[in-house]
């Protein structure tokens, strides 16, 4: 038997890694996408963990419309991205910093 | 299980996006041959939904689609105001819109999806709802800010809100499923009930809590979760900030309400002292970094981090005066907002973006109608009496006093004093340097009359800020 | 070990393995292929815990594509791949130590106790004839119907913002347009000039 | 009858309101004459107003209610309430008399100005703000009353917006009232706090049972509440009736129009100050520490200030000087709980100040905006009605029986002596030092001014004349209460119960029954009589004249002397010259010596405004501050996330630290 802390702590740590991902990297927006996109799925891991051990099916509808805000912001995201390339000729982070102060 | 939806209290709602689609259609065929048709549709719709949300005014609290929708005092009030703060900030931006080139059916559809998740958030009584409000509106903000293609600094504020804000809403989800695995339900009134049976200081509920206040740190811009504020106040069209630092500010007074005070009101001393750090590090970084800025957008951004600290005194003392204290103070600094955006694109026009500090040198000489009109909204900012500024202040400022939060108290109000300075260093550039350029307005003369009157009223509405904060007060006691 | 600790543990590994990848891999499409291994992973995973529907919805609506999207964009994008992770080793340090404070609070919390076999028992499988599918889809499209009608405005908003942002109207192209075409007057297309008759002189 | 007097109550603000809003607004479409005549007319129906409420209020009527109330939020009331009694009456008769002489006298004074009309609109609508201001009933409408008359100067002071000096005076006078006004809100919210009300009725009648409230400011050292706010309440007062250490901006402030150095800078707003404490009486009496500080710091101010009116040469800043002088009397008589005769003299002061201040006004317009006194001399034949009433003037600032100033002067100094408070042996010593200083200064102007040979060029003196009746009428009409308020004002004022339940004094510190006691036991004389009497042989009137021969002896008899005097005492004259370096403290601490005040001032101001804001030089601390944390939004987004993954990472370890205990 499993226990469910093992599974929060794989959604913490899945969730640790998408931190890391956002602030070390400086160079792609799009990796920065797909952190999020893990961020979205450590949550998602809790909800489902806690919907089966709660024998709760709330949890999982949930998960249900998380994944369909993400699909909606993933296109979202993207369409930014690309608007800032043709833009700016550059998807790297660090170059994006003509706003600050 | 209540099969029988409720469906006439979301009027307002339904109806706002049934327009939103048909403004979609009707602009694909008449955009050509009447450019400002959208517009007017969008007006005409939000003016219709101002009279349809009328209609719920003083009915009880009444809870519909299986208890997902709550319909009471105060998402009433923070409903009209979202729509009518819109509807005034469109009529100010129209000529901006117009002279950029962003003229498009889609901006107002955009807009309107916003109102609707701004609705819908407002009326939220449960995670899923609220959750999906809150991306309705942030999807359509981050187009908002990007819909300005050709610009540099729009795409790159897009950009970052976006990172910034699907981050946060991350952490706003993953303490959701942490209060959904203490409680077992994503239901507010029944975690509230959950909690009311649990220690305070459950190390689990803590730890969801957290997570909570982060997400809500970020939709409010407080430090330190307000990094995107001032780029995307800076970046963004100035037509998109005017409605980005209103009407959204207002929802996320209601998404305060809803979560940690319907939801988690039982472990307020919990939250309570968090908020107590955020509100003290907005109300002096917020202050201070504001001096140094050139860019009077940017300067509004500071401002806006700092008066969210202001706002968040209210919320920290934790009972329903305080509350309405910063509902009250949300109301008036959105109206505020709304006079000082007003005024930035009154001032820009075509190729001239009015965003400089330097830009307004010498305006008095000009045009010492709308100087005055500046002046008057720096001293509502700057809290100083007798604009109606002071009053939010003090309101909030004594719902800390009577919760004996005097240290707090005198902290906020030394900081207002540092505040001041950069209001008035505003207005000082207005009278007494030297004009560079001249200056043209450009705007209609619909926006002109408008935003004249909302810089008035910051004076005018004196003798009834009675009736406003009886009307908050009577917003936070009808809540269901 | 029972067998179904034993994959419990094999996907949590693939999934976290995975998800380190996505991170600290070079190359971007690299990256999108790791995430969708790790999609993979928490997807049997999700099986694990009867959540059977989502399950296959990950893999079908995620990988299939969102994903897709992804790869695409980031190959649409020309991007020099070699000097994308300049940099990346000097913050690491604190970035690290950052991250793993908080991964440490959070693993330290969640398994403190209330969340163990002794407090949560797991559940007893469901029996064979019960529908995860079915049961959602009861759910979704009764007692959830205002946010699915939400999810639905959602997803017309993300068009309309993805068409909105994107969509140009290029200049120069030779495409037909039947709308101004039918609608062409005569003064749009014939000049009448005024001409002097010509003077001898 | 009552609703009758509540509608005249209403009506005394509102007929200066209106015609400035007339003004303000329609200035343009109703003309110079239309904007004079509204306003003139508004004001002077609000002087007889005021007169009428006095008699009424003299017959026994007060008024103490709310008029209009514009919401209870919280239990918070906002409302709009009168309080009118002997005090209030006597300050609304003095505002509008003064103002409305000042209204007439602008005529002639702003005559050749482009912002006519608008001069006009705000002088009346300071009116309203003052007359609010001492009519309120509650602390938070005076207050806004405090504030709107702050905001009114401010505009008045940068009149002559293309000035650099006057943009540079006004922002100076608003950042140095921030201060002030930090305090005084400090104090109000105190009062809610201990009170729950904010009305001065509830507020006085639960003060005594509230004695020994104490308030912990920093952890373990506990305060009486009474002494910290009567002294957040001084401070509010100091900066608006400009004591020593905030007065730095009254000086400056004459760079505004002469009327409004008349009428804001004279007789009524920097007032505002010494009507509140008076006004507050109740909590003041219970606190001696407060009552100490108030006492040394007008004694300071008295003294200090009346030096500095010696060795300055511009017309309308030894009157600025003489002014603060003054005001530093009237403070050193609420500190010695001598409140009537400090209201006693905050009126006489306002008739002969204001004399004194349209007098100069007047000298100015004949001399095309002169104001070196070292380019005038010899003006009394070619203007006798200016003379005359400078005379009239100076004698009452000098304090020479029988004019008005003597009573008030003597009856301060008098009560001083009387007094026991902490520091009164050191008042007494300053302000009668005062009194010589005094009579010297204000004749130094006069004999400068007027008597001897005239020292402008050709040009200007074939042009000197007498000026149009528009400004020598309210001259003369000032003179008169010059003379005679004194005389007939003291009795009643400072002796009799015309404060009596009003100023609240206590058993130990009633200075004015002494010294009553003392005269009234003289038989056959009246008491004004036996004080005059006695006057005439006591120090301060011999001091006075001394005052007044020694600069007879100086700028007439022999004028080569104070160039000796100056050059013998070099280093002291220096001192005075600089101001104590006050300005040059501020100088050279916050702009690194480097600019000299006068010149590149508006680029100076702009340091200044940061750095005048926090006199205490706390400013360059915050500017550090915002500079250095500027760059920490870096515009990195990756940056941005990592605040506020840090910022979770905070609250977890502080939040979950405490949960786990």
């Amino acid at each position: 038997m499993i226990p469910l802390s093992h599974y929060l702590a794989l959604g913490a740590i899945l969730f640790s890694i998408s931190v890391v991902g956002i602030f070390l990297n400086r160079k792609n927006v799009v990796i920065l996408l797909m952190s999020i996109e893990l961020m979205l799925l450590a949550v998602n891991i809790n909800f489902i963990a806690f919907s089966h051990y709660l024998q709760d099916v709330t949890g999982q509808i949930f998960v249900f419309f998380v994944l369909t805000v993400a699909a909606a912001e993933s296109a979202i995201g993207l369409a930014i991205i690309i608007v800032l390339f043709r833009r700016r000729h550059t998807i790297n982070v660090s170059d994006l910093d003509s706003l600050k102060g | 299980m209540n099969h029988i939806l409720n469906m006439q209290v979301a009027t307002p709602e339904i109806f706002i996006f049934s327009m939103a689609c048909l403004i979609l259609m009707i602009d694909l065929y008449t955009h050509d041959r009447l450019p400002l048709l959208s517009y007017w549709l969008t007006q005409a719709t939000l003016v219709a939904g101002i009279y349809l949300g009328l209609g719920g005014m003083g009915t009880e609290p009444v809870t519909t689609f299986n208890g997902m929708f709550i319909h009471d005092g105060m998402s009433v009030v923070v409903k009209l105001a979202i729509m009518l703060f819109t509807l005034i900030g469109l009529v100010y931006s129209r000529q901006y819109i117009l002279d950029r080139g962003m003229y498009r059916g889609e901006y107002y559809v955009l807009v309107l999806i916003a109102v609707l998740g701004m609705m819908v958030m407002t009326s939220a009584s449960h995670f899923l709802s609220l959750y999906l409000g809150l991306e309705l509106l942030s999807l359509s903000l981050y187009t908002l800010v990007a819909i300005n293609r050709d610009s540099d600094t729009a795409v790159e504020a897009a950009m970052k809100y976006f990172v910034l804000g699907a981050v946060a809403s991350g952490m706003l989800l993953y303490g959701m499923s942490l209060m959904y695995g203490v409680t077992g339900s994503l239901d507010i009134k029944t975690i509230s009930a959950a909690i009311q049976g649990m220690q305070s200081d459950d190390v689990m509920l803590m730890l969801g809590l957290i997570f909570i206040v982060v997400g809500l740190g970020f939709k409010l811009g407080v430090v330190p979760f307000h990094m995107w504020i001032p780029d995307i106040y800076q970046g963004a069209p100035t037509s998109v900030v005017l409605f980005i630092a209103t009407a959204p500010k207002l929802a996320a007074f209601a998404m305060v309400i809803r979560l940690l005070v319907d939801g988690f009101q039982s472990i307020a001393v919990n939250w309570s002292d968090m908020l107590v750090i955020l509100a003290v590090l907005s109300m002096a970084l917020g202050n201070i970094v504001a001096i140094a800025q050139a860019n009077f957008k940017r300067m509004l951004a500071y401002s806006a981090i700092s008066h969210m600290g202001y706002f968040l005194l209210g919320i920290i003392s934790a009972n329903p005066n305080g509350y309405s204290a910063s509902l009250f103070y949300m109301i008036i600094y959105a109206f505020t907002g709304l006079a000082a955006f007003g005024l930035i694109l009154l001032m820009s026009r075509s190729g001239f973006e009015a965003e400089n500090i330097s830009d307004y040198r010498g305006l008095n000489r000009e045009h010492p109608w709308y100087a005055f009109m500046i002046a008057l909204v720096m001293f509502s900012m700057a809290g100083l009496p007798p604009t109606v500024g002071f009053y939010a202040k003090l309101s909030v400022i004594q719902a800390l006093v009577d919760v004996n939060m005097i240290s707090l108290a005198v902290i906020a109000v030394l900081l207002a004093v540092i505040g001041a300075f950069y209001y008035l260093r505003i207005v000082k550039t207005m009278y007494f340097d030297a004009p560079e350029a001249e200056r043209t307005i450009t705007t209609g003369l619909d926006a002109r009359v408008l935003v004249s009157l909302n810089a008035v009223m910051l004076l005018a509405v004196m003798p009834w800020i009675g009736t406003i904060m009886d009307l908050c007060m009577s917003a936070i006691q009808s809540m269901g | 070990m029972t067998f179904e600790q034993l994959a419990f543990y094999f996907f949590a590994s693939v999934a976290i393995l995975a998800a380190a990848m996505v991170v600290t891999v070079r190359n971007p499409v690299r990256a999108a292929l790791f995430l969708i291994l790790t999609f993979f992973a928490v997807a049997c995973i999700w099986m694990m815990l009867e959540a059977e529907f989502l399950a296959i919805v990950l893999i079908l609506v995620y990988v299939g594509a969102v994903m897709v999207l992804f790869l695409f964009v980031v190959m649409m994008l020309d991007i020099d791949f070699d000097q994308l992770r300049e940099g990346f080793a000097e913050t690491l340090p604190i970035g690290a130590t950052v991250a793993v404070l908080v991964l440490l609070q959070l693993v330290i919390v969640l398994t403190s106790g209330p969340f163990e076999l002794e407090q949560v028992a797991a559940p007893v499988p469901a029996a064979a004839d019960y529908g995860n599918t079915h049961q959602l889809g009861l759910l979704i499209y009764t007692y959830y119907v205002y946010p699915f009608e939400l999810a639905a405005v959602m997803l017309v908003l993300a068009m309309i913002a993805a068409i909105v942002l994107t969509l140009r109207d290029r200049t120069g192209t030779r495409s037909q347009k039947p709308h101004e075409q039918t609608q062409v007057k005569r003064k749009d297309r014939v000049r009448l000039v005024k001409m002097n008759a010509e003077k001898k002189n | 009858m009552q609703e009758e007097m509540k509608m005249i109550y209403l009506a005394v603000p509102l007929v200066c309101l209106i015609p400035a809003i007339v003004a303000g607004l329609f200035g343009r479409k109703i003309g110079r004459i239309g904007a004079h005549t509204v306003t003139i007319l508004g004001v002077g129906l609000a002087f007889f107003l005021s007169c009428y409420v006095y008699m009424d209020v003299m017959d026994g009527n007060t008024f103490n209610g709310t008029v209009y109330v514009w919401g209870i939020s919280g239990g918070f009331p906002f409302e709009v309430g009168f309080l009118i009694d002997s005090l209030t009456a006597s300050m609304m008769v003095i505002v509008t008399f003064v103002s409305w002489m000042v209204h007439i006298y602008t005529i002639g004074y702003m005559h050749d100005d482009p912002g006519y009309q608008r001069f006009f609109s705000y002088i009346s609508l300071f009116t309203f703000s003052m007359l609010m201001l001492v009519m309120s009933n509650n602390f938070l409408q005076l207050f806004f009353g405090w504030e709107a008359v702050g905001l009114v100067s401010y505009l008045l002071i940068g009149f002559w917006y293309t000035r650099d000096t006057a943009i540079y005076a006004n922002l100076k006078a608003f950042l140095v009232n921030r201060v002030g006004d930090f305090g005084f809100l400090i104090g109000i919210a105190a009062i809610y706090a201990t009170f729950g009300s904010v009305d001065y009725s509830a507020v006085f009648a639960s003060a005594p049972s509230l004695v020994d409230e104490t308030i912990e400011i920093i952890p373990g050292t506990s305060w009486n509440m009474m002494t910290f706010i009567c002294i957040m309440l001084f401070i509010g007062a100091m900066g608006k009736s400009a004591q020593v250490p905030l007065h730095v901006w009254l000086p400056d402030s004459m760079e505004g129009p002469t009327p409004i150095s008349a009428l804001i800078h004279a007789a009524t707003m920097v007032t505002a100050g010494i009507f509140m404490v008076a006004r507050t009486s109740p909590l003041f009496e219970l606190s001696e520490t407060a009552l100490s500080v108030v006492l040394v710091i007008g004694a300071l101010t008295a003294f200090f200030m009346a030096l500095l009116g010696l060795v300055q040469n511009d017309i309308k800043r030894v009157v600025a000087y003489s002014t603060l002088s003054q005001l530093g009397y009237m403070t050193v008589a609420l500190g010695a709980s001598g409140y009537a005769v400090a209201i006693f003299h905050l009126g006489t002061h306002a008739f002969f100040k204001a004399l004194l201040f349209l007098g100069a006004g007047s000298v100015i317009i004949a001399m095309h905006h002169e104001q070196d006194m070292r380019k005038m001399g010899g003006l009394r034949k070619l203007m006798p009605w200016t003379y005359a009433t400078a005379v009239i003037g100076s004698l009452a600032l000098a304090g020479i029986p029988p004019f008005a100033g003597f009573f008030s002067k003597d009856l301060i100094i008098e009560s001083v002596h009387a007094s026991t408070i902490p520091g009164s042996g050191f008042a007494y010593v300053a302000v009668l030092a005062g009194v010589a200083i005094t009579a010297f200064y204000s004749f130094r102007l006069l004999f400068m001014t007027f008597h001897g040979k005239p020292r402008m060029d050709e040009h200007t003196l074939h042009h000197v004349k007498e000026s149009p009746w528009v400004v020598v009428v309210p001259l003369v009409l000032l003179a008169i209460p010059s003379v005679l308020a004194g005389f007939m004002f003291m009795e009643p004022m400072a002796f009799s119960n015309y404060f009596e339940g009003v100023i609240y004094v206590s058993e130990e510190h009633d200075v004015l029954g002494a010294i009553g006691s003392i005269y009234e036991g003289k038989t056959g004389f009246s008491l004004v009589m036996a004080f005059m009497l006695h006057g005439m042989v006591a120090l301060p009137f011999w001091l006075a004249v001394g005052g007044i021969l020694l600069a007879w002896l100086f700028y007439i008899k022999k004028p080569e002397l104070p160039g000796k005097v100056v050059d013998s005492v070099k280093p002291l004259y220096n001192v005075l010259v600089n101001k104590y370096g006050f300005d040059d403290f501020n100088q050279t601490v916050f702009a690194n010596g480097t600019v000299k005040i006068g010149k590149f001032m508006s680029e100076y101001g702009d340091r200044r405004l940061i750095d005048g804001f926090f006199v205490n030089g706390t400013a360059r601390v915050v500017e550090a501050f915002s500079r250095f944390l500027k760059p920490l939004q870096s515009g990195l987004v990756y940056q941005y996330a990592f605040a506020m993954i840090l910022g979770l990472l905070g609250l977890m370890t502080w939040f979950l630290r405490v949960a786990q205990g």
